[in-house]
């Protein structure tokens, strides 16, 4: 138990320190916080990644508050989270070169991931609400980083009126669940709701509440709109922050709340349904837009759309027994690894070529194959496991949500969604088809940025390893699958 | 087995600064060594008969202990004998060849090849669904960029189709797969899955597997994307979509249809047959009409294919025997066929049918192997596609007589073959500046007629393999 | 005092005034403001659950108190972004800000 | 059964709002914002909450109504004082209207709706006790946001050297 206290701690220490040494000392560069916020991350990463940290899952004993716990899905989600910001830190190093505020850059994005980190482990709606402000806040400012540039501040004027107004939404959706049960502890208030006969039709206007709230974050179909335009607008490290890291965070807290307080019986066909309906439409929608884009990152922002419709699968199917359940949730989870590593390769791809080059469009990349072989290769095999295709990691997770649909007697939704996985390849295959096959309009050779090429290739043995060795994922999720499920 | 050519695959790419003849040389040898192992693997199967069973048992090793089903099980019977072989020497002679044919970015290409060749062994020997299914969507990559890079003008159009085609294909097959495994989590190893699904279950894969596998195959409502593949692929990489992609959707439906879904397969067998004379006759009327000859050849495998189906599914040993006989013979004679057609194209400049004349008089060595490759598509008696095609027809009629119709198929094939090569040998040419083929593709294309004319003399060499297996296949366990 | 039914429906409307604000006002700062309105009417909330619940409790409160604090940083947050937009252009006019199709 | 209070203050709070939003010029706007602020508080106390009443005009009124108050008017020599044409103003009445009907009917349906508050009463007192032991850690979280907010507001709203 001790141990988000811990990793909160240092990450909180370093966000403070980073600061306070770039006021004091004038000779303060974009390598020492760098370094500084590095460490930091990749610290809290190792205390994860220890045994120790997992023979303390099952010691509940030490105990500060009542409103964190430390099980397995939390562990999980902060390392899938702490990844993403250690990829971002990583790559940053190029982007900062040329920018101002350099320490508050890095303080910001680990205080951010203190807040990712916070929101995987609270158990209490309060706890679980700030984390969320703490997460949020900072990625405000992230998004309007680019103080010159109007593009990045219409993101940030975008990304901030809809983040308040979840804000709001989430706050209201909580006053109604505070007001059925007269608690704030997930697991009270499960209690409660359940040992009631009848089921308060409030509840449910609570859980939309609170779907909505969420779903502002995790790019669900109705509440999307903002995406693009944010994705587009803020610099393109922040764009991969949020994508691939608070979106995550969204999850996190969505499945906290709905399978540990809100399984309720009299719930559940109403759920699934509307869960199943917004994981269609989400994901067919993201996926049809896509299509369209000329922009890589709008094209990515809608392909991420698409696949917080593959993960809402998990919501849908809460109803279809037990092991189809159990199927989801590990589907999920692996889903949300593989999608932020996949993810975060993808935009830092993007990202790369617009520091190079300045261009976001798609005919930038007509014939990269030949002016940047690596990287190429490497947004492939990024691609090529966001369209699902085995043995890459990106197959096992979207085969383990389907085949839990199927369990569940969704075999609609597993069609749906196959469907359209069969559909978004198409669009990733238009962009292996520009760099490989397309003749490019200048053949100049793009620099490839040590940090950039380091960090890329790992997430393609990432990928590859988590493609061919499913295994040790799986056991794991299954495991914090079952820690959830009662 | 599996692991030699994307090993070289690997190699071939990495010493692609070293210069173009080093990487031809070691994609050779790495090709060569492959067909020496598919040599002896199938060399062994036939001299110890034992088609029927599995041989080069490598597994079951549990892949994924979270996913009881899926294991890393790969064998070898007489199913997946002929094909591996075929395989084998087909890319030995796609990277001969390629040597005249390719002309850029080399490095890429052979390393494909042999990525290609390596996944491509491993559809035909993986004895597991999951295994099968990952293998099946992997050919897909280098495909599309072989048609994408090398092809012609209308490459990009056409990479994407079939991209688009042959992954909603795979779609549906994804989906039986999966609804199989729900059915039965702890295994879906082939052998240990035998006759072991319910009747219901059975007629949902199937239609599932019809989609998925007839894409491939192809048959006839699914087939738009291959004559525009086949046409702007470069002619080895034609051989190889010809030769052994179109091979996929066959070996599986005889593997996963009539051997998993027995009961189905012959309670839906009718809609199977007519879907494969359909195709049959399809591919057959419509070659006719086709001006441009690689075109035309294109139709014709699906013309060829469409045996494959109807053998299939008659349910009788002649018919299957002679549905697997047709899928090694058809790999052989298309590659010839293709590659001629490549040849062609560079030496005359066209492939248009009404420009193309003469081809007796300036290129006598072209038209002699045309000729032969033709009467070999048509099932003439000198070849072992007649016998491959005769114990499809046969064994359709004996299950239905009403299937007769199935040998005016062969008749039309006959019909446009011959005015193909009335036009484009016989008639005198107007102008005179083609080139015939040099005598190393001379013999190098003559390589393709040598397992036609080997296993017409002796058919026991492949139907010894074949024959133990469809006989298991078709009492069913 | 009240029936519970009059509160809910007073933060209702508070809410239902922020949506319209949301909906058809197209300036930065009236967006703000509607957002504003809306968490007044979850804090409103919070505080009559808190009152209202039986046996009464506190944590409504005490949620109330956080949720006011994080108003008022996130408030700071915002009207920086809108400072740097005003700096960036006298325009603030969110459909201006269309630039960037939706 | 209603209270006067209550409805004057209900009044109070709601015309404020709408005023916030509909007032020609964006800082009368901003006032009446302020002033709904204050109506809420005025609730506070109507609920046996003066902390938190004290608080909200702390913090609602004294502080975050006054920023607001203060950027509109660092703002206004600009354009954009005046409003562009509302357009969607039958679709924005209509969503708040739907918003509200559908909260209402909920409510309606629930068994809750008519509860009366329970005579006994907690001190707010107690709010010191809770935050001590169930969210200090919260608390400090809090701490660590308000931190955030700030270093993120001063480095948006700090003047670059190049202009």
């Amino acid at each position: 138990m001790v141990l988000p206290f811990l990793i909160v701690g240092i990450l909180a220490s370093f966000a403070l320190i980073l600061p306070g040494i770039g006021f004091f000392y004038k000779g303060f560069k974009n390598t020492h916080g760098w370094i500084l916020s590095l460490i930091a991350l990749l610290a809290s990463l190792a205390l994860l990644l220890t045994p120790p940290a997992y023979s303390l899952i099952q010691d509940q004993t030490i105990s500060f508050t009542p409103s964190l716990t430390f099980d397995s899905l939390g562990i999980f989600f902060s390392i899938a989270m702490l990844m993403v910001s250690v990829f971002v830190v990583f790559s940053s190093y190029e982007f900062m070169k040329k920018e101002g505020n350099i320490a508050q850059y890095y303080s910001l994005i680990l205080f951010s991931s203190a807040g990712m980190v916070l929101i995987a482990f609270s158990m209490d709606l309060l706890l679980l609400f700030i984390a969320w402000e703490l997460m949020t806040i900072p990625t405000f400012v992230l998004a309007g980083f680019n103080k010159k540039a109007f593009e990045s501040n219409e993101a940030a004027v975008k990304y901030f009126v809809l983040g308040t107004l979840s804000t709001g939404i989430l706050l209201y959706g909580i006053s109604l669940v505070y007001g059925l049960t007269g608690t704030l502890q997930l697991n009270e208030i499960f209690k409660i709701l359940s040992q009631r006969a009848l089921v308060d039709p409030l509840s449910l206007l609570a859980s939309s509440l609170l779907i909505a709230g969420f779903g502002l974050k995790m790019a669900i179909v109705p509440f999307h709109m903002w995406i693009p335009d944010t994705y587009e607008g803020a610099p393109t490290t922040v764009s991969t922050f949020l994508a691939a890291g608070t979106k995550k965070a969204g999850f996190a807290a969505a499945l906290r709340v709905f399978l540990i307080a809100l399984p309720l019986k009299g719930l559940l066909n109403e759920w699934s349904l509307t869960f199943a309906f917004l994981a269609i439409i989400t994901m067919t929608l993201g996926n049809i837009a896509a299509l369209t884009q000329g922009n890589i990152l709008r094209l990515l922002a809608y392909s991420s759309i698409a696949q917080a419709g593959y993960i809402l699968i998990v919501f849908a199917i809460a109803n279809g027994g037990t092991k189809a359940l159990e199927l989801g949730v590990s589907g999920a989870l692996f889903h949300v690894l593989n999608h932020a590593i996949m993810k975060s390769a993808a935009f830092l791809v993007a990202a790369l070529v617009i520091q190079h080059s300045g261009r976001a469009d798609l005919d930038y990349y007509n014939g990269f194959s030949n002016r940047a072989p690596l990287t190429a290769f490497n947004f492939t095999i990024a691609l090529l496991a966001l369209a699902g295709v085995p043995p890459l990691s990106g197959f096992w997770s979207k085969f383990l949500l389907f085949t839990a649909a199927i369990e569940a007697n969704m075999i609609w939704l597993a069609l749906a969604g196959i469907v359209n996985t069969a559909l978004s390849l198409a669009y990733y295959a238009l962009i292996i088809k520009r760099m490989y096959i397309d003749e490019p309009q200048d053949n100049v050779k793009m620099p490839q940025p040590l940090a950039y090429t380091f960090i890329l290739t790992l997430s393609t043995i990432l990928i590859m390893f988590f493609g061919l060795f499913p295994d040790i994922v799986i056991s794991y999720t299954q495991e914090a699958a079952k820690a959830l499920i009662p | 087995m599996i692991l030699t050519p994307i090993l070289g695959a690997l190699v071939t790419y990495f010493t692609g600064k070293a210069g173009t003849k080093v990487v031809r040389a070691l994609a050779l040898a790495f090709s060569l060594f492959a067909l020496a192992l598919s040599i002896l693997a199938y060399g062994s199967i036939l001299t110890e008969n034992k088609g029927a069973e599995l041989n080069f048992v490598e597994g079951p090793y549990p892949w994924i202990e979270t996913f009881k089903g899926l294991s890393y099980y790969i064998a070898m019977d007489g199913l997946s004998g002929p094909l591996v072989l075929i395989t084998g020497i087909l890319t030995v002679l796609v990277v001969l060849g390629s040597y005249d044919l390719i002309t850029f970015r080399e490095p890429l290409y052979y390393s494909l090849i042999l990525f290609f060749e390596g996944v491509i062994f491993g559809v035909f020997t993986a004895q597991n669904l999951f295994l099968f299914f990952i293998f099946y969507e992997l050919v897909l990559i280098p495909m599309f960029l072989f048609i994408g890079i090398w092809g012609g003008p209308k490459r990009k159009y056409a990479a994407i189709k079939f991209l688009i085609f042959t992954s909603a294909g795979s779609a549906f097959l994804l989906l039986a797969f999966m609804a199989l495994w729900i059915f039965s989590p702890n295994t879906l190893n082939i052998p240990e899955l035998y006759g072991k699904i319910p009747f219901w279950l059975q007629v949902w894969a199937s239609f599932a597997t019809l989609i998925g596998f007839g894409v491939k195959l192809p048959i006839v409502p699914l087939h738009t994307w291959l004559p525009d593949a086949h046409v702007e692929a470069p002619a080895p990489i034609s051989v190889f979509l010809a030769g052994l992609l179109l091979k996929m959707g066959g070996y599986g439906f005889v593997r996963v249809n009539i051997g998993l879904l027995p009961e189905a397969s012959r309670e839906l067998s009718w809609i199977f047959i007519t879907i494969g004379l359909v195709t049959m006759f399809y591919g057959a009327i419509v070659a006719m009409i086709q001006k441009d000859l690689k075109r035309m050849i294109a139709l014709t495998s699906i013309n060829h294919m469409g045996y494959v189906l109807l053998g299939a599914f008659t349910g009788n040993l002649l018919g299957l025997s002679g549905a697997m006989f047709q899928m090694f013979n058809h790999a052989a004679l298309i590659g010839l066929l293709f590659m001629l057609s490549g040849y062609i194209h560079e030496q005359a400049g066209t492939r248009d049918l009404t420009i193309l004349r003469g081809m007796k008089q300036l290129m006598p060595k072209t038209s002699l192997l045309l000729i032969v490759g033709s009467m070999a598509a048509m099932g003439f008696p000198t070849f072992s596609s007649f016998l491959s095609e005769f114990m499809v027809i046969y064994g359709a009629i004996s299950l239905n007589s009403f299937y007769a119709i199935a040998i005016a198929v062969p008749l039309i094939t006959v019909g446009y073959f011959m005015w193909m090569m009335k036009r484009a040998i016989f008639t005198p040419s107007l102008s005179n500046h083609y080139h015939d083929l040099p005598s190393h593709s001379f013999l190098h294309l003559a390589a393709y007629m040598l397992p036609l004319i080997l296993f017409l003399a002796m058919p026991w060499l492949m139907l010894n393999i074949i024959n133990p297996i469809s006989a298991k296949l078709i009492i069913g366990g | 005092m009240e029936p519970l039914i009059n509160y809910i429906t007073l933060s209702a409307i508070l809410f239902g005034i922020g949506v319209y604000g949301l909906v058809s006002k197209r300036n930065a700062l009236r967006l703000i403001f509607s957002v504003e309105i809306i968490i007044n009417a979850a804090i409103l909330n919070l505080v009559t659950f808190s009152t209202y619940s039986q046996p009464p409790t506190v944590s409504g409160q005490t949620f109330a108190l956080f949720a006011i604090a994080v108003a008022a940083a996130e408030v700071a947050v915002g009207l920086a972004i809108i400072m740097v937009a005003f700096r960036l252009r006298s325009e603030i006019d969110v459909l201006d800000l269309k630039k960037l199709k939706g | 059964m209603v209270d006067i209070a209550f409805l004057a203050l209900a009044a109070f709070t709601v015309a404020t709002s709408l005023i916030a939003l509909e007032a020609k010029e964006i800082v009368y706007g901003a006032v009446a914002l302020g002033l709904s602020f204050l109506g809420i508080a005025g609730f506070f106390i109507l609920l046996n909450s003066p902390f938190l009443a004290a608080f909200q005009i702390l913090i609602y009124v004294g502080a975050i109504a006054v920023l607001i108050i203060f950027t509109v008017m660092l703002v206004r020599r600009e354009v954009w004082l005046k409003l562009a044409e509302d357009k969607g103003r039958i679709v924005g009445i209509f969503g708040g209207f739907t918003i509200v009907a559908i909260i209402l009917i909920f409510t309606i349906s629930s068994q809750m709706a008519f509860q009366f508050p329970p005579k006994e009463q907690i001190s707010f007192t107690v709010i010191g006790t809770i935050l001590i032991k169930d969210y200090w850690f919260a608390l400090e979280i809090l701490a660590l946001l308000l931190t955030a907010s700030v270093l993120g507001a001063l480095t948006l709203a700090k003047l670059e050297k190049e202009g």
